[in-house]
């Protein structure tokens, strides 16, 4: 009594999902830098600017 | 170039707002319409872009190869600017320059260029909805550079802006009628234009107004 | 910086600028221990003898569970952040609560899916309106819901405050909602679905089990924090956006 | 004429966009049925294909009175009547966009949903194809209520009310091409090829009733 199929299914439906999240939100996360980069370079700097750990993360 | 109206009257409503408006302008005219709230400046404008029907009379347009409905030789911009909030400016604006289309070809500018001419160079990027409102009047005026028509039709173009604005619009306006372009508006601030006819309008009346000259 | 330790403590954290160097650490380890525990976990569950009644799907219930508890485990961090939005108006509650919604919503949607793959040969249907798969749907409407109050409003404090009201709202009604449906749906029968509590669980499902469930709550919590910080980008990149919107009035 | 349907589609799935809430709300409506009538498999199952078309029709119309609410709120409306693109063809162009963002996440959800109702494999796919073909068809028709009711304060309520006995036919063959393919006596054909005679039919009508009302409705 195996159930290879459902099995297989419901892995690759759960790795599926887990790998969209997981490239959703490392997608936005790299477009957000991006537009912040863009800000920056345009020369727009936030009012507390200040330090460089900023910069860093 | 010419845009020739003949008779014109339109009701609001149950109202005749006017009657019997004729005026004629060729290449380089402007003509500013004048009068108090509610005398049907902006009634008079959208009748000539055929976006209301006219009660009588025409409105005729004759230009070199085009067809004869006066509405696609004109820009109208309203009250509102017909831009969406949501999208960024040039997003707006590449939308209208293609959705209009040049007719004829390659006059209209390019996105950046026009957003330079009304002073806002460098933000296009943004979203339309984060500007303030005389910004977005700018960016709703730079509409009319990016794809070209020979005839402006502007309501209250002025509203909402500051003194070096106005001074940025009024250049723009003479330097396309100075192109042989055409200028109708509604305002209640003088353009500072001093080749302009004038039009001013009474409002509520039954009898026939006095047209040009 | 006069204050006592404890208020500069907290004042560190509520900073946004803080938090996200912190972030900008922890992440790579969190994700590094989350990868190894998904592999320790994914060779357990596939090593693993079958159950003799349940067969070899009981390797469905290693993705199932851990997915079903995080589906809940989600929204009481969302409760707790929405408590800290509304009562001390912490600007990284607003922010935590609204990144674990789509978090919580994609883990329920497993829950679901893997329910259904092993409802099937189980019990021969793909859905019954039972009180537990019940409620576990209302609650992936609900995240939808949120997600989309989220994204219909412009103003995220704004946004973060009715969402807080929503989901504090949704915390209380969700025993009301399983309780009602329990009582609404007497045909099941109990305890079909595998249970951690009591010795009808055999050790060697039991640490596979453990291991996947430990897995999946680190792999919340890295992209819990992944979220958080792309969300207060987003918020950056709006605030300069308007900054350069004003500037560009005043300046040339 | 791809502008529009990109610039369309651009609008939908930005903030505020209605994409996401229209799938929502059909599934919240299918979903609440089996409270109301109970959780009887067998029951659910022999109802499933009406429920999920009645829920895909409520949530069709749901967003149908922005369709050009919102272009006339910014004044574009009145940019788009100028031009010398023949309006029904622009009508069409905005219907097809509000088709793709509203309507297609509604027919691949409604599976799903169909698994919910505990419908058998064909069943739900012959729900699916009939939601594929017939939903373009409230949207055309939801396109004329949209016009008429475009300049209205409270237009969307009185969307609903205007289109919803229209797009009774709609549903009728709709529904009965998915019981057709489920019960053995029943063709499938017949009802289903009627049901893709009247979408094509109110693509020709709709845009056209559409184009009509909103050059009369101007202001």
């Amino acid at each position: 009594m195996s159930h290879g199929f459902y099995i297989a299914l419901s892995y690759g439906i759960s790795a599926l999902i887990v790998a969209l999240l997981i490239a959703w939100v490392w997608w936005d996360g790299r477009a957000r830098r991006r537009e912040l980069a863009e800000l920056e370079g345009s020369g727009i700097r936030r009012r507390s600017t200040a330090t460089p750990k900023d910069n860093a993360a | 170039m010419r845009l020739k109206a003949e008779g014109l009257a339109a009701r609001r409503g149950e109202d005749l707002l006017f009657s019997d408006i004729s005026f004629d302008l060729g290449g380089g005219d402007a003509l500013i319409l004048t009068g108090h709230n509610g005398s049907g400046k902006s009634t008079l404008l959208r009748v000539v872009a055929g976006l209301l029907p006219a009660e009588a009379g025409r409105v005729t347009w004759s230009g070199p190869g085009e067809s004869s409905r006066a509405s696609e030789a004109c820009h109208y911009l309203g009250h509102r600017n017909a831009m969406k909030p949501e999208m960024t400016v040039s997003e707006n604006l590449s939308f209208w320059k293609t959705f209009l289309g040049d007719t004829a070809r390659g006059r209209g500018v390019s996105i950046a260029e026009a957003t330079e001419l009304v002073g806002l160079g460098g933000i296009a990027h943004l979203p339309f909805g984060y500007l303030s409102a005389g910004q977005q009047r700018r960016m709703a005026f730079a509409k009319l550079l990016v794809a070209y028509r020979p005839v402006w039709i502007l309501d209250e173009p002025m509203a909402a802006l500051d003194a070096r604005a106005e001074e940025t619009f009024t250049d723009l306006i003479q330097r396309h009628l100075q192109a042989g372009g055409l200028l109708l508006a509604a305002t209640h601030q003088p353009l500072g234009l001093d080749n302009a006819q004038e039009l001013r309008m009474k409002g509520f009346s039954a009898f026939p107004q006095d047209a040009l000259q | 910086m006069t204050e006592s330790l404890a208020i500069t403590r907290f004042s560190d954290l509520a900073n946004p600028t803080r938090f996200l160097s912190l972030a900008g650490r922890i992440i790579p380890w969190l994700a590094g221990l989350t990868l190894c525990l998904f592999a320790i976990g994914l060779y357990l569950s596939f090593t693993t003898e079958g159950d003799y009644q349940q067969g070899e799907t009981v390797r469905i219930m290693y993705v199932h569970v851990p997915a079903a508890w995080l589906s809940m485990m989600c929204y009481t961090v969302m409760a707790l952040s929405a408590i800290g939005t509304l009562v001390w108006r912490h600007p990284l509650a607003d922010v935590s609560h609204k990144a674990a919604a789509p978090l919580g919503a994609a883990f329920t949607l497993i829950a679901l899916a893997t329910g259904s793959l092993w409802g099937k040969p189980m019990w021969g249907t793909w859905w019954v309106w039972d009180a537990r798969l019940t409620s576990v749907f209302v609650l992936f409407l609900m995240y939808l819901g949120l997600i989309a109050l989220n994204r219909a409003m412009d103003d995220p404090s704004k946004a973060a405050r009715l969402s807080a009201v929503l989901i504090l709202v949704g915390f209380v009604n969700i025993p009301i909602i399983k309780f009602s449906v329990e009582w609404w749906n007497t045909l099941h029968q109990p305890a079909s679905v595998v249970r951690l509590d009591g010795p009808t669980i055999d050790p060697e499902f039991l640490i596979p089990l453990l291991v996947m469930a430990v897995a999946f709550t680190f792999l919340f919590f890295t992209l819990h924090l992944m979220a958080m910080r792309n969300e207060i980008w987003r918020r950056r990149v709006g605030a300069q956006r308007r900054m350069a919107a004003r500037m560009a009035g005043r300046g040339t | 004429m791809m502008t529009l349907l990109v610039r369309d589609l651009k609008l939908s799935v930005r903030a505020g966009g209605g994409a996401l809430i229209g799938v929502l709300f059909f599934m919240t409506v299918v979903a609440v049925i089996p409270f109301g009538v109970g959780p009887d498999l067998n029951l659910l199952s022999r109802i499933g294909p009406a429920i999920v078309w009645i829920g895909a029709l409520l949530s069709a119309l749901l967003g149908l009175d922005r369709l050009f609410q919102t272009e006339r709120e910014d004044g574009s409306l009145d940019l788009i009547l100028m031009q010398e693109h023949p309006l029904v063809l622009t009508v069409l162009v905005k219907c097809l966009a509000h088709w793709i963002a509203n309507c297609l996440p509604l027919v691949i959800a409604s599976p799903l949903l169909g698994l919910f109702m505990n419908m058998s494999e064909v069943a739900i796919g012959a729900v699916a194809l009939t939601l594929l073909v017939g939903s373009p068809a409230l949207t055309f028709i939801g396109a004329v209520g949209a016009a008429v009711a475009v300049a209205l304060p409270r237009g969307g309520l009185l969307v609903s009310i205007l289109v919803l006995p229209l797009a009774i036919p709609v549903l009728i063959f709709g529904v009965s091409a998915s019981y057709a393919a489920v019960e053995d006596p029943a063709p499938f054909m017949p009802p289903f090829l009627i049901l893709s005679a009247i979408t094509l039919f109110f693509a020709v009508l709709g845009p056209l009733g559409a184009a009509l009302a909103l050059r009369n409705g101007g202001d």
